[in-house]
């Protein structure tokens, strides 16, 4: 496949900042690819979901790893899932899932869909209480813990993955106003 | 308001958008004899209970599940949620 | 001490100075002051006027239930009026001034309502002003909404940002005091996740302001113990300076945090906070509240309740007076005199309504038993009380103490009603919100002992019904106070007025007034008085407006009732409420992969709906918007354009079913659209009306993707998903939104495809041959980026629509523009996309504004009648069928130089500008550069049958009226000539 | 006891002590020619105008409540005919002119204050559909006038004109649009009608019909069965319930309408602002409270309460259009129970029952449509035939195809 002269552009201009205890950054490089399970199709696709990127299917809700390029499966629908990973042709993601897959699914290109940001550090949870209407404690999302939302009238998608880290998701058209609504909450708690 | 979404828990209700009546699962057959009138009243006609009250929500900020939820329209207190999808096949509808 | 009025000792820092201004006058308080304190302790008495009679006010409470000393507090953007001194937290810096009067608050000139007042009894404005009818706008109207108000807004935005948060718990504690203060303990040893929010900046409540023990300390030494235990514990949160302010369904409850109101500045950060709190279990520990006696002059400054004198002197550390009376009903008020006599305040007199013994000797105080207070005297503050006796006494300050009302508030959010126990002669709560119990004086145990007790209790009861370990030791102990209380609300003897409603001046008169003209149901009764209704919401004044009315109708208050309390428990800024969602802020903004490369070219932005677009991009020397428009109409036209169409709704549909489920989905059929193609479709809605349309491509077998108009993206995802989980659940379809993964733009014009030819890939065959009309398929761009290309078009001219992941979108934009330029190819906006779309007669929001049907449209073919889909049954309806039903066709002005008015009604020629003669609308008009006359598009009825006709749009909203001409709606290459080429 | 301003002098000077009842507190008979069922704002202005208009007085109207503890007890007061559809307008313009003569009519001042009512627009599109809707006013009789950007501000110069989100383009303003104190309109049609022999009965619940055969012959009541020639119901948000008795199922769900008045102010805001961009609308009452709301809260509800969602969407829409209203505050905030129809428009009409009518489906707009509303109904109950404007508001309209949707959003009542 040739190296198109196009350039791309990350959804939030690479942004990344710390403030206090807490790191803001883009994650770009991660492709996102949704996998909708045909219907009748659920044991099909649990052996090609093992086989093609050594993961289990996790339940609505929840996400699981996979053992090849860097995948995260995330339970977004009842039939349907996201598959986080390293695209090994990051031009052509949904062609590699379902060559991983082996048409165990239908799936559909959503890298470009989503902004990424990860929120890190002692205070995030403090921060995000100001948009998010989740409960993010400990025994109620645990790391691994995945769910579609709405913060500040903006749809975002919410992955806790790491004790003091969440990595959000939401449409790109609106970054911008995604990325001053969690920058915003930062700076409403800073010092 | 907080719906005990049946696969994900106590979410608020602020996540999701309301159709109505449950009653709209029930689409007439189009081929019927009376089918005006079958779907005239389908889509017009309302017991509006003051009540126990079968209402569709749709987890639109969620999982994208269309949920069946009963609830009391004088104390809002809810009684059950169930996925549309089970509560559509339950009362026979397929293809 | 910093004046005549202030004691030693209490948990006043004495040694910081605030200095304060108050109407001007430079004072000076202490950290710990309250507006409110530190303005007695300075020895000011009179602090602002009634709403109606512009009577003298004073300090009445040391609370939230403040209905009289009202100030704007701050000056400029920054004003906040209505605001009670009562609670304003004293900062260095702190400005204040009183309101509602006109001249000087000592000499207000609108004080000559209370002379007035006979003729202002209950409800006189519904029986007068009524003549001359058109006076009540002009003269009476305006002269009483000038007078009636309070403070007064700013007039600027106010320049504070606020934030909004949620917070999740096992148990929320409503109120710090000695119940909430125990129930928080219990919790949070137990392990619990706990919530203790309290509306004053110090927690303990009235242990603060009473000289009770607590666990052998005194109660206020206690409660900071407590409060310092819990601030240890990492799964309690303590929020001071916190209301909770409504209790909503399902443990949601709605708070208030005034987080830099105490401070000088917010330097930058949220003043306040609302709080979303998700609460498994709550417990009102909200306290009571004290209500006065009536009596002739009772409103008078330097009259207040005898809890609030208590508390000025203990916590405060002021003496509301020098020379200090008490008239109360029950022997809580015998504290105050106790209380003050300690602290070497002389009190005169102890007026006790009971006949009975004396409940303590006091100092020096005369003791009245079975006494009355029936007028005062003093114009700006009070000087003497009159006894029933006949008897004078010289006071500056009356304590005055009606018994206690629970703080029930709370619990009739969800619609309960408070039950009456004649026990403590107060309302108590009735049927609780689900998941509430209710602890302390706000349940009606009015003793420390008892609300420690209960507090504690509630605590381990909750934690027991969630299945939480409770390890919560024994509850604190108190010493038990008396609190015998007998029900007196008025005293008969009074001639002059006496008061209920302190702020809206309603006195016991106008509840007699009221009874008297059959507005005897307690709802009737505050709408008619006004009673309750002042910015403390009857807080006071309620139950003993109540208590007389019950006497008037000979029934008991349980009979009587109450009026329903409705959140907020006190007012909340409608800034508050907003939090971010303000100024640009108020909705997010969606941006087109193209918007920075547009905004560097000077593109005038539009806003459809949450998207910006483009709307034109004027080039130097276009000073007037058409003439940029009108550019890019002719170029794209003339050679090539290119658009940024990204809004449009997209939808990525696989399954086996995914055909079936379009055919279902779309009016027209689908059940045969061939891989690599696109159809046009059209949405109706269960009731037959058209609400959307767009195109469809087939990319595979099971693969489709859709377009739907941009405002109706969202609708038409919720109702496929409804189809596919709710009508159909056995047809294997999926659906995912891909609006935000592609940027997607429209090539048009003549030289599209040569343009094209330079960014697809050569492998690709683009030849009209090869990829004819409504062709579509994926390709390669700009060597080897991922792309889709549909061959469609808006604007009537050989166009294809090219996509490329949002990433991409910029830099295809400028390819395309570089591609481009030996075409001079024009990027256009949605003004030209507009003009096109109207020259071709393509429906768009402007008709497709959800009273639309196929019909209207010429479309009621493609509605096809083989097959079942969503709106089939109910477009065959009668009256959406008529005959001489409104079509969609195209108008030109009969004289061209005129421009065509949108929104202009059509009528026949000689007809008479009246409804019956309506025939339609005009609803869409544009410039046609190529015409070079204004055309429109329209509905009238009968239209296909009348083109050639002459009729008027008529305007007269505008002033104008337009002779037109009834025309096909397709204003140009009416047959596609141009599309297919 | 007639009202004016000597009588007010006569009795402030004799200590306001001979002030007579507004109604009399009749027990109801075993008969009645017509019984009205609901004693709120639309009942007793049908009450009134069977007495006034038609010379029927052997009228009772049975209410569960207080007088008046209907919806006009508790609304935003506003009145207006600024609607688009010839099934409403021509309504909605009686109605206003009904309001013009109300207090006379009754000697009662219920402060009807046309102030003016702007609904903003903020796009070329919201301007065209202004244009249409002020035309069709006009055609109507009714007044509109279509403000540009820099006529608005003249007007309105404390709105946000450059909100960074959705500057305001202009507005569509009917002059004659304004409020009206909501509870003096129940008292005044209350005490006109009692005054005419109306039986006003309060506390009484109907709990049933008396229909034999399809026709119906009176109420059952919490005070026994009463008996009529004509039965009118009219009860707003309770229509399901009430209606159910009858065995019929309604084009209507229940909703609840959350609304809101701040603290009292000194005059800040002359008119009545509707904004364009999102659900909010805004007047300041006479005692200086800013009385304002939004949008229902979406699911069907009979527990007269609703939820901080909406109540945060009502104050974000307020604080994009006019940010000088921040620091005023919310003193009380109430949810009406209202009656959705399946388009937004409302029904005056008989019922496949002999002698059992019906009024409802008013949504979240009765309160302006009172007067006509119970003209209208009189009209229907005296003479058979439905008034010339309300011809529309026909129960069987859906099956007809013959929706009146103002706003374009089909059978999904908790989009109207």
């Amino acid at each position: 496949m040739a190296e198109t002269p196009l350039r791309a552009r990350p959804a939030l201009d690479g942004y990344n900042r710390t403030v206090g205890a807490v790191a803001l950054a883009e994650v770009s490089g991660l492709a996102l690819v949704s996998a909708a399970v045909p219907q009748g199709g659920d044991e099909a696709f649990a052996a090609a979901l093992a086989e093609g990127l050594g993961a289990s299917r996790p339940a609505t809700g929840d996400s699981t790893a996979g053992d090849r390029h860097m995948a995260r499966i995330l339970g977004m629908q009842p039939d349907q899932l996201f598959i986080l990973f390293e695209s090994p042709d990051p031009d052509r993601p949904a062609e590699s899932v379902l060559a991983a897959l082996g048409g165990a699914a239908y799936v559909t290109d959503q890298t470009d869909s989503w902004a990424m940001l990860r929120i890190a550090g002692a205070g995030v949870r403090s921060a995000l209480e100001r948009i998010c209407m989740l409960d993010l404690a400990d025994e109620a999302f645990p790391e691994g813990r995945v769910a579609r939302t709405v913060m500040e009238h903006l749809a975002v998608i919410i992955l806790r993955d790491g004790a003091d880290s969440f990595l959000l998701m939401s449409p790109r058209s609106s970054a911008r106003s995604f990325l001053h609504a969690v920058e915003l909450s930062v700076l409403n708690l800073s010092e | 308001m907080i719906i005990d979404h049946p696969l994900l828990g106590p979410r608020d209700a602020q996540e999701f958008a309301i159709l109505g009546d449950a009653s709209l699962i029930d689409r007439p057959d189009w081929q019927a004899e009376d089918a005006a009138k079958l779907f005239h009243d389908y889509l017009h006609l309302r017991d509006n209970p003051a009540g126990e009250h079968r209402e569709l929500w749709f987890h639109e900020q969620g999982d994208r599940s269309w949920l069946v939820v009963t609830r009391s329209t004088l104390t809002h207190e809810v009684l059950k949620v169930e996925l549309a999808r089970d509560v559509a096949i339950a009362r026979g509808r397929d293809r | 001490m910093s004046g005549p009025f202030r004691f030693d000792g209490g948990p006043i820092d004495r040694s910081v100075s605030l200095a304060f201004r108050f109407d001007g006058r430079s004072l000076s308080g202490h950290p710990g002051d309250t507006l409110a304190s530190a303005l007695l302790a300075n020895g000011v008495r009179l602090v602002g006027r009634s709403f109606k009679y512009h009577r003298p006010r004073g300090v009445f409470t040391a609370g939230s239930e403040e209905p009289s000393a009202l100030v704007e507090l701050r000056g400029g953007a920054w004003r906040e009026p209505n605001t009670r001194a009562t609670v304003a937290e004293l900062f260095d810096g702190l400005e204040a001034f009183s309101q509602n009067y006109r001249g000087s608050l000592r000499r207000d000139l609108l004080a000559v309502n209370d002379l007035l007042a006979p003729f202002l009894s209950a409800g006189f404005y519904y029986k007068t002003f009524m003549w001359p009818k058109s006076f009540w706008e002009r003269v009476y109207e305006p002269v009483i909404r000038a007078s009636a108000g309070l403070g007064r807004l700013s007039g600027e935005a106010d320049p504070d940002s606020y934030d909004k948060g949620f917070l999740h718990c096992d148990l929320l504690i409503v109120g710090a005091g000695p119940a909430g203060l125990a129930a928080a303990l219990a919790a949070g040893r137990s392990g619990a996740r706990v919530i203790l929010a309290d509306e004053d900046f110090v927690m303990g409540g009235r242990l603060n302001a009473e000289t009770h023990e607590v666990n052998g300390r005194s109660g206020a030494d206690w409660a900071a113990e407590a409060v310092r235990e819990l601030a240890s514990m990492n799964r309690v949160r303590l929020l001071p300076r916190t209301t909770v302010t409504g209790a909503y369904d399902h443990g949601v409850y709605g708070a208030l945090e005034r987080r830099t109101d105490h401070l000088a500045a917010a330097n930058g950060k949220p003043r306040q906070v609302l709080w979303r709190i998700y609460s498994k279990r709550a417990i009102l520990a909200a306290g009571a509240t004290e209500r006065p006696i009536a009596f002739g002059g009772n409103d008078r400054p330097g009259v207040m309740l005898a809890g609030a004198v208590r508390a000025y002197a203990n916590r405060f550390a002021v003496g509301a007076g020098q020379r200090v009376g008490l008239f109360t009903n029950n022997d809580d008020g015998w504290r105050t005199a106790a209380d003050l006599a300690r602290k070497g305040v002389e009190v005169a007199a102890i007026i006790d309504a009971r006949d009975r013994e004396s409940v303590a000797e006091v100092p020096g105080a005369r003791i009245v038993m079975g006494g009355r207070v029936t007028a005062t005297r003093g114009r700006h503050g009070l000087k003497e009380v009159a006894l029933a006796t006949g008897e004078r006494i010289g006071l500056d300050c009356l304590a005055v103490s009606g018994g206690w009302n629970p703080n029930v508030h709370l619990t009739c959010h969800h619609g309960g009603k408070p039950v009456w126990r004649d026990g403590i002669a107060a309302f108590v709560p009735g049927d609780l919100p689900p998941g509430m119990t209710v602890a302390g004086a706000a349940g009606g145990a009015f003793t420390t002992a008892a609300a420690l007790i209960e507090g504690h209790r509630a605590a381990v009861e909750a934690l027991g019904e969630l299945g939480l370990p409770a390890d919560a030791g024994d509850a604190p102990g108190a010493s038990d106070e008396a609190a015998n209380v007998a029900p007196f609300w008025h005293v008969a003897e009074s001639r002059g007025r006496a008061w209920l409603d302190l702020q809206n001046d309603v006195t016991v008169k106008d509840v007699v007034q009221a009874h008297g003209e059959g507005f005897r149901s307690v709802e009737h009764l505050k709408r008619y008085t006004t009673l309750g209704m002042a910015t403390d919401q009857g807080k006071t004044a309620n139950v003993g407006a109540l208590a007389i009315m019950a006497e008037q109708t000979g029934r008991t208050i349980a009979e009587t009732g109450t009026t329903m309390f409705r959140p907020p428990y006190t007012p909340v800024p409608i800034a508050a409420f907003a939090g971010r969602s303000r100024g640009r802020d108020f909705r997010p903004t969606r941006l087109t992969p193209s918007h920075d490369w547009a905004a560097e070219r000077g593109a005038v932005f539009v806003e459809a709906g949450a998207w910006l677009r483009a709307q034109w991009f004027p080039r130097p020397g276009e000073t007037y918007w058409r003439q940029s428009v009108d550019r890019e109409v002719l170029q794209t036209r003339g050679s090539v354009g290119i658009c940024d169409v990204t809004t449009l709704g997209k939808i990525d549909i696989q399954g086996r079913d995914a055909q079936e489920f379009l055919n279902r989905i779309y009016a027209n059929g689908f059940a045969t659209l061939a891989v690599g193609k696109v159809r046009y479709g059209l949405m109706l809605r269960e009731d037959g009306i058209a609400y959307d349309d767009g195109t469809t491509a087939r990319l595979g077998e099971n693969h489709f993707v859709m377009t739907t108009t941009t405002v109706n993206a969202v609708l038409v995802f919720r109702n496929m998903e409804f189809a596919r989980q709710c009508l159909w659940p056995g047809l294997d379809v999926h659906l995912i939104s891909v609006t935000e993964q592609w940027a997607q733009f429209a090539v048009a014009g003549p030289n599209s495809r040569a343009l094209l030819g330079k960014i697809v890939d050569p492998e690709h065959d683009i030849s009209n041959e090869a990829f004819p009309f409504m062709a579509c398929g994926e390709v390669g761009v700009c060597g080897g980026a991922p792309a889709r290309l549909f061959r469609i078009s808006f604007s009537g001219e050989l166009a294809y629509e090219l996509v490329v992941p949002a990433r991409y979108g910029e830099a295809l934009m400028e390819a395309l523009m570089a591609a481009g330029e030996e075409f001079d190819a024009v990027a256009y906006g949605t003004e030209a996309l507009g003009v096109m779309r109207i020259e071709k007669g393509h429906a768009a929001a402007n008709e497709l504004n959800g009273q639309t049907t196929a019909r209207m449209l010429g479309m009621q073919r493609m509605v096809s009648k083989r097959k079942d889909c969503i709106g089939n049954i109910l477009s065959e309806r009668p009256e959406m069928n008529r005959e001489d039903g409104l079509e969609l066709v195209g108008f030109r002005p009969v004289n061209r130089s005129e421009e065509l008015p949108s929104g202009a009604h059509f009528l026949s020629i000689g007809a008479e500008a009246a409804m019956a003669n309506d025939e339609g609308w005009m609803t869409s008009v544009a410039w046609s550069p190529e015409l070079g006359h204004s055309i429109g598009l329209g509905f009238i009825r009968n239209g296909h049958a009348r083109i050639g006709e002459t009729v008027r749009a008529w305007d007269g909203v505008r002033g104008r009226d337009v002779a037109v001409e009834i025309v096909s709606a397709h204003f140009l290459d009416p047959d596609g000539e141009r599309l297919r080429g | 006891m007639r009202y004016s301003v000597l009588q007010i002098l006569r009795q402030g000077l004799t200590g306001n002590r001979g002030w007579k009842p507004v109604w009399r507190e009749p027990e109801p008979k075993r008969h009645y020619d017509t019984i009205v069922v609901g004693g709120g704002g639309h009942g007793l202005a049908t009450a009134y105008y069977l007495a006034s208009a038609h010379g029927l007085t052997d009228v009772a109207v049975l209410e569960k409540g207080w007088l008046g503890s209907g919806n006009v007890g508790r609304n935003t007061t506003i009145v207006r005919s600024n609607y688009l559809l010839p099934g409403n307008e021509p309504f909605y313009e009686l109605s206003m002119k009904l309001w013009e003569g109300l207090e006379q009519d009754v000697n009662y001042n219920a402060m009807v204050s046309q102030r003016g009512i702007i609904n903003l627009y903020h796009s070329d599109g919201q301007r065209d559909a202004a244009a249409r809707r002020g035309n069709a006013m006009i055609l109507a009789g009714a007044d509109a006038v279509l403000l540009d950007r820099e006529a608005l501000q003249r007007k309105c110069p404390y709105l946000d004109f450059d909100n960074e989100r959705f500057p305001i383009k202009g507005g569509l303003w009917q002059p004659r649009g304004g409020t009206v104190r909501h509870d003096a309109v129940a008292w005044g049609y209350a005490r006109g009608a009692d005054r005419r022999g109306v039986d006003l009965i309060q506390n009484c619940e109907v709990t049933g019909f008396d229909i034999r055969n399809g026709v119906c012959h009176g109420v059952e009541t919490q005070r026994g069965t009463i008996g009529a020639d004509r039965v009118a119901v009219c009860v707003a948000g309770s229509s399901g319930r009430v209606m159910g008795y009858a065995g019929l199922r309604l084009p209507i769900e229940s909703h609840v309408l959350q609304a809101f008045v701040t603290e009292g102010l000194k005059p800040a805001i002359p008119g009545v602002i509707t904004y364009g961009a999102g659900h909010f609308y805004v007047s300041q009452s006479d005692k200086g409270g800013l009385v304002f709301g939004g949008d229902i809260d979406g699911y069907n509800s009979y527990a007269q309460r609703g939820n901080l969602p909406m109540v945060e969407d009502v104050c974000e829409g307020g604080m994009a259009l006019m940010p000088m209203i921040g620091r005023a505050r919310v003193l009380r905030m109430w949810g009406g129970l209202v009656d959705m129809s399946m388009d937004g428009s409302p029904f005056i009409d008989k019922t496949p029952v002999e002698g059992l009518y019906f009024n409802g489906g008013w949504n979240y707009g009765g309160f302006k449509a009172t007067p006509a509303s119970g003209y209208c109904y009189a009209h229907l109950i005296a003479t058979g035939a439905p008034h010339p404007v309300a011809a529309e508001m026909r129960l069987d309209r859906f099956e007809r195809g013959a929706a009146i949707d103002e706003k374009g959003v089909g059978a999904q009542p908790n989009l109207h």
